[in-house]
């Protein structure tokens, strides 16, 4: 990523990657004390070009939804998840959008396999482009957006009841 | 001439009244008799003349497998036309949706159609002698709406909508329809489609079955005390006054409105936060009837066989395979109410129905181990599914409006009346009894 | 035995004059059947002999599903050998060509088989008594070749290759050969293979298909003015005088050469920059035969079932399922011409063909559309596709070359009279009239 | 009503003594008969009961393609039950093993079922009357366990499990736990899957043919030569005194011991590092008997159908479709040994199977060709698979344990004995002459 | 990347990246502007063991017949990618292989996830290996040679009207 | 990968794709020659929370079992690798677990795509988490245990005869 300093890279990444693993490993605690307070959580129905609410979304999330989300997640009763799904995701091609005083703009592609191990026990695929929008606190970076737009947006989609 | 001539499906004897057997929802003969006589021989849901408002706008669909699009023409008809080309078949639309077409021409030989599925030109006129009317887009047998709800039948031969539909089918949709100040629909904030590896027939069930709930979404009741469904689901068998219905033609439901505990339980919030959409009720309805609106809600309800009228959602019930489903959701947003309100209902939607919501997943995984359950021999013995759930407490009644025609049944909102009722009709198609 | 003995395809009610239906393309005991009635009991393209140029050298191939190895053997012979091993079956050899071999050996028991699919030694001999001509490779009921180009029958009572071939398509490969100034080809680029979820009767018909070129292949028209096609298919309906041929026996031709405006065309070039390959083919064939090869260039037919002469390109239409078809081609190189010549031979087959081409994608996605558009019930009664264009102005004629039979019709280059000599063939076949 | 009712498949004329049409592996419709007939209709072996040594263990597996759970009550008693709710079929277990469990509660509307398969509660019980016995789990019509074998029949009518095991399949049995001091096995160190794109039949033949080892294993010899086959498998027919023997019912083995050259050469070592195992086996069966318990080691046979005794791991053939097939294996741990022992065991099971290991991915490769090998029409002519390797030195003979019945036959081990062992009994069972 | 300063690393990285989706984009003029004028674009038929032009290859361009493939895309009526195919592809592994006074080797694995929106609406995969040949010029990096080898290349493939 | 110098980052993600690419290529001689005498090769049979060689595993090689399967693999007799199937895998992710005075902890997400040529011609998915442990040596970094995590571990698994 051009326009930072190594480090600055190097934490970004870090902080991407960790985000990742938490999710793949449905360590959704861990994954929450990532989020700012004004967190916003996107999956549009098709490429983001569009007011989030004024059409039909995958998700949605404000930081209240999204709480309730993973609190769903934590009761161990959410069947979708039970067990939660063995799943690694690829992140890639890491770009800098855009930098302010205090918030990274962040783009990269993934690819996400998932063993639905609920029920067909098949290996599924996930792919798309992410947006994560970093904020620096005084506990160091904080995701206050993330924006997941998959490559089939458009099409019917097997359960998301994970963290994608 | 189908593929199912020779050793062909006994219903009668998988079919039974209180189970039936576990083979239909994975043989795939049964598949293709159900695309035959469900959805070819029979009235299918299209979809609403409100997603396609303006002349040139239109939407694609499937009637079991075959491909239709929908389109509003230039004199303001809806039409449902074969999405195929006339000359060869090649498919002329192959997205969701679409507006301000004029026409649709083929990628093939540059035919081009019109709106109403009229042949209007084609490259190289002095290639055919005489008239090529014959040469229109193909159309379902029948095509008929009711209240905008555009429905189509591929043989031609299902008799008239309105007997499909009868009172209580027509009563459903119109409770719907009063949720509107002006009894009007406004469909088009998108179909989400969650994919499923089972078979379509679960969705039926399962979007009408009263008994689920605080087991296969104790984690929703857990996560978010107070929705709408604590007092008219969640509650303890004898304290729940809902209940399970069976209209008879394969329409079933389950009616809530007589199980709630507060007015507009059914959108999540309270009279003060909507002041303008009570008022706006009352303007149209009189206060008494915007009350009982208010209270009542929309109705929970499957059209058979892919209509779901669920609440504040409108669902298809997509058949793919024998072993794949699409459930299709799009928000109720009403005509006439102003956008916030509208935007609430969406909200709701994204969190009840589509396949990161916080319902629907569930019972889609449950599907799914259905369907792994049912990987069994046509001939085993003890394949059965058991419907037997409260037919010893069912009552026949007209039906909740009053508008029954006698082959109504009413039983607890946890009874199995529901699945009675769509299985008895199912038996029915599947026999030609209809 | 066949898996289609009951409720049998009625072919004669599917496939009539002006129209077949849509289900020809979908139906899985369709497909079953033509693997059976085509590709197993009639004469299939196999390869050409001038890929495998030397001895030991092989290549593989699928008649319909079939799998086979087409190679040279030490005399000189080419043999066509069924890929399995005698003894269990395994397959023996599984890439697509090699060379240099003097036997083929099994990996599961290490029997040794001859380059003429004679076994010649096994492990522990003592275990076998008596001879073992019983253990032989299997090969097809008959093979035989026209020129280098291999054909085989599989049931073995498919007639003469001759009569199968006919006049008219003998004299189309005699055409190609020509373009050689020694009368031999020098296949061996390899074969591209573009992947298509359609049937594979989209390709003869849409390899032969004149009348869309203005509108699927608007794009390369645009990108590239002035190709060969220009005047021979682009060009207003009726300047152009390109032709439609149906040479009977499911052979059908666009014969483009009456509609070239120029020498050379179908080369993209013109005399000065081959004058090496004008010189020779006048050395060959005598200055005038050269001018005319030079204007004429290669044909543009298909040789029924599977083998398309897709001037500069020799393509191989592959079933894979009724759903599913590769595409095959390889640049028809020639023997006794500069390399500088086959270079551009090649070039310009990367252009015409192949998945990443400018022609075949936009092909391959109408296909598609195609299959995507006849998801159809095969009851459907509006699922026709239409033959009519150009039936009216259709002329009987001997064949392009005066070497026809009488069968042989002709129409304008965009007219259908290649499709319906391809379906007429089609039905003869399927319902056993040939 | 099975699948399968119309042009019925013609096994007799399919099996010949000396060859099989290679048709049987691919034809979609043979594989539903095999469901039906061997996997619904007979015996198969389902788990050993060590695999749930403690109360509410329990592991899944699936009979044919019916999924079922074998589980540990608490009385001690082993169930076999259909894995799916006695209420709608929704599947109870979706993971492969656990423990610890007092009940499988279904979650889709909670009903409880014990160990036992009776349904304990359900919720909102009065929306049932009377009794629910008929809603207790389903299970195979017979379960009958041989040793600690639990082996079920779906249909019920397969007649005793010692019929189907008879005195040869006992003792193979017994062969494999006389090498356990105590009589016992331990297994529980997991079931690993290899899947294999080949018809299911390629591995009873392929796991008991001693003929492919030089050829197909060829890399396993040269990379670690003196494995314990170099003497039993590797070595020239003539000086090769193993065995291969059809033990009637399908049962077939190949007996290695006769062919080894030292004791022990089945675990890979020597006396010395297994002193106290050696010294275990004389304390429980006399120094005589244990020495020749160290020279001849465990069995390599068949149980029909899906059991393979593969000496020190047991392995079941798992068939999914004409074309897919799992091969599972697990370590045949031994009870009454030290640690040491068993970790050497499961070490050398690593080598042996699974999709990682030094044998099983060669099998696996040869068994897909094969399944391309066979992509051929029904009718095909020559289509078959040789079996008659060894017909004329094959020996009438009453089993190796003298506990035949006079159906055993005996050969040398690289002859095809075994195969035509498996394919009479398969012909048998298919036209119903057992 | 070893042998490369931190600068010089983020520079081709982001190159690459900022490549790849200008392709995924279907921004072809975008992409066309990172093109030298000797640029060579080839997808070989198998792996790149032979001379391109002496035997079949799924794509041989010149830079003369890569502007006419672009062309034929921006006409509209190209109709194997009308609409474009919505698509991402994941790019890792990057190893430089030589470098020279003015020019970067770069090479790296690749998986592209199409969905195939013309007709089928399936979910394709493509994967295999690029080899980049950057030049560093007035106007920063440009791409001179890029050589696509797919994991499948020995197969039938699916339409590959896109930029690879 | 923080707590990294950029040489040291460039160094392991070097060695990471190096290993990545011998494997790749089936050169089975070159990837021995990464090893250290105790090298341990682990692919676990389910999640790698148990001690290998307690239950089965895919695969278990100390030095010794891993020597006989690349003897095996170069006897060019082994039919299931017969010819090499042609693949590539993507390596992402990349975190430092664990450093000590000589040795790294590395861990990252893969995604491997395999032709299996040699008899079905299918492209073949492997995917899911590798750990690396690497040593520093005089002749530079080596590997001393490479444990590989697949997602769908728990499941059936198509022929595993490659180094993955
Ligand atoms: S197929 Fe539509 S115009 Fe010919
Ligand atoms: S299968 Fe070919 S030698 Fe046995
Ligand atoms: S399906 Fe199991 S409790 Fe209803
Ligand atoms: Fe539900
Ligand atoms: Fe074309
Ligand atoms: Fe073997």
């Amino acid at each position: 990523m051009i326009g930072l300093s190594a480090e600055e890279r190097a934490e970004i990444e870090a902080f991407v990657f960790r985000e990742a693993r938490l999710a793949d490993e449905a360590d959704y605690a861990g994954w929450e004390a990532l989020l700012t307070d004004d967190m916003h959580y996107w999956v549009p129905f098709g490429p983001a070009g569009y007011e989030a609410g004024a059409r039909m979304s995958y998700i949605n999330d404000n930081r209240t939804r999204l709480a309730t989300r993973l609190r769903q997640l934590m009761t161990g009763h959410r069947h979708a998840q039970t067990p939660p799904s063995p799943m690694r995701r690829i992140i890639s091609n890491l770009e800098l959008l855009e930098r302010t005083e205090r918030e990274y703009l962040v783009a990269g592609n993934f690819a996400l396999y998932e063993l639905s191990a609920q029920a067909t026990r098949e290996l599924r695929l996930w792919a798309g482009r992410t947006t994560w929008r970093l904020r620096r606190t005084d506990d160091g970076l904080r995701l206050c957006r993330k924006v997941v737009e998959l490559v089939n947006a458009s099409e019917p989609q097997w359960s998301l009841a994970f963290i994608i | 001439m189908s593929a199912t001539d020779s050793n062909a499906v006994d219903y009668r004897r998988l079919v039974e009244d209180r189970r039936v057997h576990g083979s239909l929802y994975t043989d795939a003969r049964v598949f293709e008799d159900e695309l035959d006589r469900i959805f070819r021989r029979g009235w299918v849901f299209v979809g609403h003349d409100s997603e396609i408002a303006n002349e040139g706008d239109w939407v694609t669909r499937r009637l079991g497998r075959e491909p239709v699009i929908m389109v509003r023409a230039g004199d303001g008809r809806v039409h449902v036309l074969a999405n195929r080309c006339a000359h060869r078949g090649t498919m002329l639309c192959w997205q969701d949706r679409g507006g301000g077409r004029r026409s649709f021409q083929c990628s093939y030989h540059g035919w081009v159609f019109g709106l109403d599925g009229r042949l209007r030109s084609l490259p190289g006129r002095s290639g055919f002698e005489g008239a090529l009317e014959r040469l229109d887009l193909a159309r379902p047998g029948q095509v008929a709406s009711y209240r905008g709800f555009v429905f189509a039948n591929q043989s031609g031969d299902a008799g008239p909508l309105d007997d499909h539909l009868g009172p209580a089918g027509k009563a459903l949709i119109d409770r719907a329809l009063a949720l509107s100040p002006v009894g009007r629909l406004a469909i088009g904030a998108g179909w989400v489609g969650q994919r499923v590896a089972s078979n379509w027939k679960m969705w039926p069930e399962s979007d009408n079955d009263g008994y689920h709930l605080a087991i296969a979404h104790a984690s929703l009741q857990k996560a978010v005390p107070g929705t709408q469904y604590e007092a008219a689901l969640f509650s303890p068998e004898l304290d729940n006054t809902s209940q399970a219905r069976d209209h008879g033609r394969g329409h079933v439901e389950l009616e809530l409105r007589s199980g709630y505990d507060r007015e507009l339980a059914w959108l999540g919030t309270t009279r003060d936060k909507v002041q303008a959409y009570a008022d706006a009720l009352a303007k149209a309805h009189g206060r008494e009837m915007a009350d009982r609106l208010l209270w009542d809600g929309p109705p929970h309800a499957l059209i058979f066989p892919n209509l779901f009228l669920g609440e504040m959602n409108l669902a298809i019930i997509q058949p793919v395979g024998p072993d794949e489903t699409i459930h299709y959701h799009t928000p109720l947003l009403l005509d006439g109410v102003d956008e916030a309100l509208n935007r609430r209902i969406l909200r709701q939607s994204e969190a009840a129905m589509g396949p990161a919501s916080f319902f629907l997943p569930d019972d889609a995984v449950i599907a799914e181990r259905m369907q792994q359950g049912w990987r069994v021999d046509r001939a085993t013995a003890d394949g059965w599914v058991d419907l037997g759930r409260g037919v010893a407490r069912e009552r026949r009644d007209g039906g909740g409006d009053g508008t029954g025609d006698g082959a109504g049944r009413v039983g607890h909102v946890s009874d199995e009346t529901t699945n009675r009722g769509f299985w008895r009709h199912y038996r029915d198609v599947m026999t030609g009894r209809t």
